[in-house]
């Protein structure tokens, strides 16, 4: 297992901020319709991409979901091209058709973003086929929500992935909540890791708000897939600090236990104080970080809002052809 | 008269029925504290309890394969799915299951279930979340489809829904569901089957529904200042349809212009223009003309998705050229 | 919990009986192109109906398959119209539509055989709710085999049956195959039973060719249905005696396993033995019920046979009306 | 030149395309040891072995989602599911994933997937087994539809599915299996969009496909005692479909005759019968007519299974009304 190196939580800090910027400006281009439709943001739950995808590589890929900012981001994708999307601009990684729920890249193994809930689990287990038939040691993480564990999908896929032993990470994102349905409501057995009991794999919960833990075992969880072991699934605890979409009050829910979720469980200010602490890092550089982020952030709401338009006579054009 | 909202005529119509027979429950997700995605269901968990308001984890066909094991043994079940895009994952319990159970069994069980959902583009959550499915049902027997444009047809005809002793696939329209409407105070409902002309006229039908209905009021106006009168008939029920409103509607215009929202190839579109040109062709004097969605994924991009789907100015179009002018 | 009267185990014999002859004379009906279409026999299995359905009352609900003959006898249908629906005429239970695929009955309380592998599995919550609304102790038991478990309905029902307490008991037939897919290659867990960790309930292994320990462990299931806790899932261990249907030679699996079943694990001669060894039956009773059974079989092919079809012009008439 | 049967030419398909390219595997359930539930992958298990021959448990929504992720990275998946039938429990994988992936993705992935089925009545499977489900693939942008009636046909369009880089719906019949029919032994390919005609004639246009196709041949051969010359346009490829090819012939007829097994509302046959009189009105000199199955499950009884699809003689009559004969 690759060791956690100074350089590596560096880097594992600065996804996590990467992502908890790039958010917070997503959301306030929301609130002034530059970006519209449907907008899921990932705040609260940046620990688990960054761990997740600092354990695979870049030929590895990932399967998504509508809460899916913080995989593209985490898998390395440029944040101009997904800003630009996220605005409908024809340089955005779906040139403007896909919009927040469907990025999707080949190049960064990224197979897409899903609007339906649970949608890419299936997919996953194509994945894990072609990374097995391959023999090169690929493999694939499928992230997901508790929601989505209820969806007859999950079933069928880790089930099928299990049964051919394919390369493939479950990672579920517990953050407490579909939308207002609380997962403890919802799934009959609580913690998603007890469900891998149905498909003889190995079942565990990590702390989802530390991203240190998620790379240790996610890492486990790849050296695994890659030595032909099959998959496994891991559930990250974690908590959806906003509403369900920037628009949702979340009424639903006690506002103490967000309260407490975001004073005692922010990955971004724990990571940071962490780091500090084992003295990785200096306040100075954190401050580096942030500025240098905030620069990528802002500069890729210039480059999408100074991109053009899709063509919408190339749009009628290709239409024909479908 | 009093004007509401399309989503509050529906949560009236719910209450009154809910009221009426201690029966009928509602199932789906977020139907609870949320009210619903489209808050149509504001309160009523409050007012009658976890047993007749039963929210769900994301299991699309289990909503729908429980409201068919509740309706075969007594209940009147309104099994809810967000989005029309969803059916796909309860297309079993839907056409293998619902649709087929009365008559596959000889009329031994009886299924007495509303399908309740909505559809359409226009708010841009792209190609998962805007479809127009409607021709999938409409193609299926033992299914009856109902798509109600206005805050007065919505709630005449979810009550007649869910009085029926049959499956109903009940399509609202994601644009329309903050449109008012006059609702009388005093209880009604609307058979299925019966046509609404939406406005008279006398040179050409324009045969639309759901929320086509209004773009094509905007066109009927923008045509009555050329000198063009505009007929416009809703049959607010696809199955069972009112051909004969339709048809005598023809026979005054002679000409006919089908609007919908859904991609044209293989659409209820199609089926109304075949079934009008074999049944009175010789009153026709213009080959139909079908205003519809393009054949394409609803694109995320705003301008793009409105290129997707017809507007005023095609539907203005359309009958010109069906006029010949 | 009911206790094992002689009486309760002559019916249980009488009911295995039953089902065995009368599934024998569907399969030679079948090969002489009376009854087409698809037939799945339920012969070697016959156990788990008998003993199942005598756990619950009239009143109560079953849920059926593809294999489904067995669970309509044992839950009370009239030979007859079993056979007049296998023959497509007019007084089958079904008025001939159905087919072997098809029979329901609201009086007899059975809501379906199905066509779709696990296609009954959800219908099964909406009973279980109707159930529990109506507050009268009413159960419902799903029948479903091995294959089914691994359709996503499967998940989907039994964790919604688990979050809301429904009293639903899960019976899932193993009986080795699916077709030709063997449960042990399709099943992750191998035992179903396992599955049931994923919805926090019971999960309990039993001999389905033994009649006794199926109703003793369905008995226990339903009364802790009755008294509101919920569902509980049985796997009932059984073997398809015959290919997937009467021309299916079976090639795909070994002829000695399939022997030492059909020797070894006959629930009619051994649940025979037993009751003569337990002196609880004569053999001249067991002669006495085999004579009465076959001629009630032979009775039902009479009237099959003299019943009329169902009529082409009340067909079209009704066709108008869907 | 030799005969083999439907089946067999599938088979041949799959054996060419599997030894020209690697990267194509199967997938579906009892497809190993058990070749398949009409038996068209007889022994290729053996040849080709578990990696590339994969037998599935019964999860129809995975098999097509395995077949998109494997598209999606590089392999050109064929995905079987059983029956037409089983599509209602794939249709999320099927219409919001597979047929929008390259689209929604402004081509960023692309999806070479073939998902191989079978439909139609007549076998006495009844209403789960028996549909024709066509206009719900034909209805949804994205997906190829394809539905070969011979043996020539099925094998040609196979492997140009095979080789296309989306998706592609191929939909056999269960009736057709053990037909026999004239195949090449040298490797071919047939494009899609080009319809072939199955029969020259001058009187009248049969416009139809799959089983069909025989059934109006069986007609045009009773026609012709009478005088009466059909000729019959098979388009092979629902989507893209050769309407040239269509309009040109009634540009010859002057009358259409359009054969579909499936239910008549919201059918293929609907839609056809729109485009042509929308595109060809004045060539018509009667309405079209449309011979299709009725609106009903199937019923598992032989009469009235047989009464819910068209037959020789529906497809005589019809061709005799529209020529007013
Ligand atoms: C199949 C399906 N059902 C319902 C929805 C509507 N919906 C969108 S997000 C969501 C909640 C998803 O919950 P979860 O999987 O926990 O993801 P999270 O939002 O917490 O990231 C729902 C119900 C959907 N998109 N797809
Ligand atoms: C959803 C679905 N997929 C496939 C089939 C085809 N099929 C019919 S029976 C069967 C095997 C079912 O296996 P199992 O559930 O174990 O039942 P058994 O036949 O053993 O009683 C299959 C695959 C079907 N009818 N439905
Ligand atoms: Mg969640
Ligand atoms: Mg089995």
């Amino acid at each position: 297992m690759a060791v956690l190196t100074k350089e590596l939580k560096k880097d594992l800090l600065k996804t996590i901020i990467k992502i908890r910027r790039f958010e917070e400006k997503t959301i306030q281009l929301y609130q002034i319709a530059k970006i519209w439709g449907y907008l899921h943001p990932y705040i609260g739950e940046e620990a688990i991409a960054a761990g997740a995808c600092a354990a695979i590589s870049k030929s590895d890929y990932i399967i998504s979901t509508h809460r899916g900012h913080g995989h593209s981001i985490a898998k390395g994708a440029d944040l101009n091209r997904m800003m630009a999307e996220l605005l409908g601009k024809a340089t955005g990684y779906c040139k403007g058709r896909g919009g927040s729920m469907h990025i999707a890249d080949t190049e960064l193994g990224m197979l897409g973003a899903n609007g339906i809930v649970g949608g890419g689990i299936p997919i996953s287990v194509g994945a894990g086929f072609s990374c097995k038939m391959e023999g090169k040691g690929r493999v694939a993480v499928c992230f997901f929500s508790d929601g989505a564990t209820n969806n007859g999908v999950f079933h069928e896929a880790l089930n099928m992935a299990a049964i051919f032993s394919l390369p493939v990470i479950y990672l579920c994102e517990n953050n407490m909540y579909a939308i207002s349905m609380c997962s403890d409501d919802a799934i009959a057995c609580r913690d998603v890791a007890k469900r891998s009991a149905a498909y003889d794999i190995p079942g565990v919960i990590v702390d989802g708000t530390d991203p240190e833990a998620v790379y240790n075992i996610v890492s486990k969880a790849v050296q695994r897939a890659r030595s032909g072991k099959g998959p496994s699934l891991i559930e990250a605890k974690t908590y959806r600090f906003g509403g369900h979409h920037p628009n949702d009050p979340a009424e639903y829910r006690d506002k103490s236990e967000a309260e407490y979720y975001k004073k005692e469980k922010d990955p971004v200010v724990n990571y940071k104080a962490k780091l500090l602490e084992e003295k990785v890092i200096s306040p100075e550089e954190i401050d580096g970080y942030e500025k240098e982020i905030i620069q990528m952030v802002e500069q890729s709401v210039k480059f999408a809002e100074e991109s053009p338009e899709p063509s919408l006579e190339q749009f009628l054009e290709e239409v024909r052809s479908i | 008269m009093r004007e509401i909202e399309y989503r509050e005529a529906i949560r009236e119509a719910i209450i009154e029925e809910m009221n009426r027979d201690s029966k009928i429950f509602l199932i789906g997700e977020d139907i609870g504290k949320y009210g619903g995605a489209f808050r149509a269901y504001k309160g009523l968990l409050d007012m009658y309890g976890p047993e007749r308001v039963i929210n769900t984890p994301i299991s699309e066909a289990t909503i729908v394969g429980a409201g068919i094991g509740a309706a075969v043994t007594g209940y009147r079940p309104v099994s809810e799915l967000m989005f029309i895009d969803f059916t796909t994952l309860a297309m079993d319990q839907i056409v293998n299951q619902a649709a087929k159970i009365r008559y596959m069994t000889g009329d031994n069980l009886r299924c007495p279930l509303v399908i309740r959902t909505q559809g359409g583009a226009g708010r841009g959550v792209a190609a998962q979340h805007s479809q127009s499915l409607e021709a999938w049902f409409y193609h299926v027997p033992g299914l009856k489809v109902v798509m109600p444009s206005t805050p007065y047809d919505v709630k005449g005809l979810l009550k007649t829904s869910i009085r029926d002793d049959n499956v109903v696939i009940f399509i609202e329209h994601k644009m329309i569901y903050l449109n008012k409407g006059v609702v009388p105070e005093e209880e009604y409902t609307i058979p299925f089957g019966v046509a609404d002309i939406k406005r008279e006229g006398s040179d050409v039908t324009i045969f639309t529904y759901s929320n086509m209905v209004f773009k094509s009021l905007e066109a009927a106006k923008e045509l009555e200042s050329e000198g063009i009168s505009c007929e416009i008939i809703d049959p607010r029920t696809l199955v069972p349809l009112d051909e004969e409103a339709l048809l005598n509607s023809v026979k005054k215009t002679n000409h006919l212009v089908i609007v919908t929202e859904a991609c044209e190839r293989g659409s209820v579109a199609s089926d109304i223009s075949a079934k009008v040109t074999s049944k009175a062709f010789d009153l026709l004097d213009a080959p139909v003309k079908i205003v519809a969605g393009l054949n394409t994924p609803i694109p995320y991009n705003s301008t793009l998705e409105q290129a997707s789907i017809p507007h005023k100015a095609d539907i203005v179009k359309a009958v010109k050229e069906v006029l010949g002018k």
